[in-house]
């Protein structure tokens, strides 16, 4: 296959969600791992030289080709439907999940000092959580966990790559901008 | 519940919008003070938030209970400070400590979750291509909608009984049978369709009998999650999506 | 503008269908088509010349962005493999009738508390699970099991691959469509 980086790329362009090496690997059927990986690479740094309107994001444990953000005011007139904001209250809850997970309902609320019933079960709607399971306590209450649509959405390649929480000494008069 | 979840969406008018919680009360009142966040001027705060209560409670706002037992919080600590300090109680925590701990988480993840909005969000910012095919309707999110309560259900409801016919409906019962072939019914409309309209549902129900019919139907298959009823954001249009 | 050519390239990729000068021109509130055109022939060229894995075409009154067809052999597993967007309910379903059967549809509705018929009809359409045959008890009821798309569905080798229900208590993250 002479012409693996053109193939790597139509299959990156045909794909709906990120494709991670393996993926592609077993797509092709190729053995090895380095070839793609260089292949990708060369994607990822032709698109930045040549100043395409996409470039090659790595994020939830794949690769995508996603529209360069500089230029979302115009991708997004192409979309009509837009995608539902998150309100202030169900981005702290995401977060919250995030960052504290495997973490239960009674905790997230004690958190956040509010009922969040509603928020989770929108965020499972809309696929960004899920329930991990249920923890062995009374009422065997439901553990929540964030989704892979998470990582794709907020534009990470793992949980690992969340950035750590902010030490708030350092911080001095510094406050979030919606905290209010 | 859907008071929270629609947060900057236009059309419900949710006043507890300025302040979602306990939380954000005590973080807008530090920050309005412009207090040390370790050194909270515990009297000042307690009764700057107690006023606000009282101002939601004027505004007829109400008052969720969790907003009371911050109060009781803030109140014991208040009571806790003004007692001397004896000698021996001197390592003592600074009784503070009990509302500065999660003060401090919570903005901490209130940072996090800033960090994560400030992101390029996949569907906002950036894009992944386009696909020109029909996208199936099982599972996919409708992003444009918001679920709806089951008060706004009612609201809708309530709009094609009077639509229909102007009588009352109150001594018409439906029986378990018909619900259950109005279900397979509509799961039918939906396999095919994917989603319909809350309106739709009642077109060609002429008696009175089954529009209850059809409306007991929708709310079991909702309560049992076989279907999602969604409000689109723009247009108010309820929507009944499958499972 | 002076990135023209790459804000229009971000267009292409973002359309669900083929964008027309016209349309591109009234997106951009730019007034000159000849700009837009000369734009899309050097994108068309650049494809071409650099071997990308995808090329303009100029398709139904517009310009599209389209995976080469000499790589559909390649391009069309991608579409293949894509696991189907099951619904929470119709998992649900699918994990009931794997790890029980040959199940009875009462026993389905039993387990899941709801009249499970339309699910299991869509599931039948779609190759996942099979009619094993009828039960000789009363009004002889099908008995259902999954079907070898099933296994493809959730890339199991057989079914003694399926994980065991406690590792999926633990985990939740067993099935590959964890977007439900």
């Amino acid at each position: 296959m002479d012409n693996l980086k053109a193939i790597i790329e139509s299959l990156l362009f045909v794909a709906e969600s990120p494709l991670s090496v393996d993926k592609i690997k077993s797509i092709l059927e190729v053995e090895d791992r380095k070839t793609i990986r260089s292949a990708l690479a060369r994607l990822a740094e032709e698109y930045e030289s040549e100043k395409r309107g996409f470039f090659l994001s790595e994020v939830a444990g794949g690769y995508q080709v996603r529209t360069r953000p500089e230029y979302r005011n115009w991708t997004r007139r192409i979309k009509q439907t837009r995608p539902a904001r998150l309100s202030r209250a169900a981005m702290e809850t995401v977060a919250i999940i995030a960052y504290k997970q495997p973490v239960l309902r009674s905790d997230i609320e004690h958190l956040r000092g509010v009922d969040s019933g509603g928020i989770l079960r929108t965020l499972l709607e809309w696929g960004i959580i899920r329930v991990l399971g249920r923890k062995d306590l009374p009422g065997r209450p439901m553990v929540y966990g964030t989704n892979k649509r998470f990582l794709e959405l907020f534009d990470l390649k793992d949980l690992g790559d969340l950035p750590l929480l902010k030490d708030l000494q350092d911080l001095g008069e510094a406050w979030p901008n919606d905290s209010t | 519940m859907t008071e929270q979840v629609q947060g900057h969406t236009t059309y419900h008018i949710h006043l507890g919008d300025l302040f979602d919680g306990p939380m954000d009360l005590l973080v807008h009142l530090v920050r309005k003070n412009e207090v040390d966040l370790y050194d909270i001027p515990i009297a000042l705060i307690a009764e700057q938030y107690l006023e606000y209560i009282k101002l939601m409670k004027v505004m007829n706002i109400d008052v969720a209970g969790n907003f009371l037992v911050m109060a009781a919080t803030l109140a014991h600590i208040k009571s806790r400070m003004l007692l001397p300090v004896q000698e021996e109680q001197e390592d003592e925590e600074d009784p503070r400590m009990e509302i500065v701990r999660p003060l401090e988480e919570y903005l901490q993840l209130k940072y996090a979750a800033e960090d994560l909005a400030h992101r390029d969000r996949l569907g906002w910012d950036v894009f992944i291509r386009g696909t020109d095919e029909i996208s199936e309707s099982a599972g996919e999110e409708p992003r444009d909608f918001v679920q709806v309560s089951l008060f706004e259900l009612m609201d809708a409801f309530q709009r094609i009984i009077k639509r229909v016919s102007p009588e009352h409906f109150l001594n018409i019962t439906a029986d378990t049978i018909s619900v259950k072939s109005k279900i397979l019914e509509i799961a039918d409309i939906l396999e095919q369709k994917g989603s319909v309209t809350f309106e739709e549902l009642f077109e060609k129900q002429a008696t009175k009998g089954q529009i209850i019919v059809t409306f007991l139907a929708v709310l079991e298959m909702a309560r049992t999650q076989v279907i999602r009823i969604m409000q689109h954001v723009k247009s108010g249009i309820i929507r009944i999506f499958n499972g």
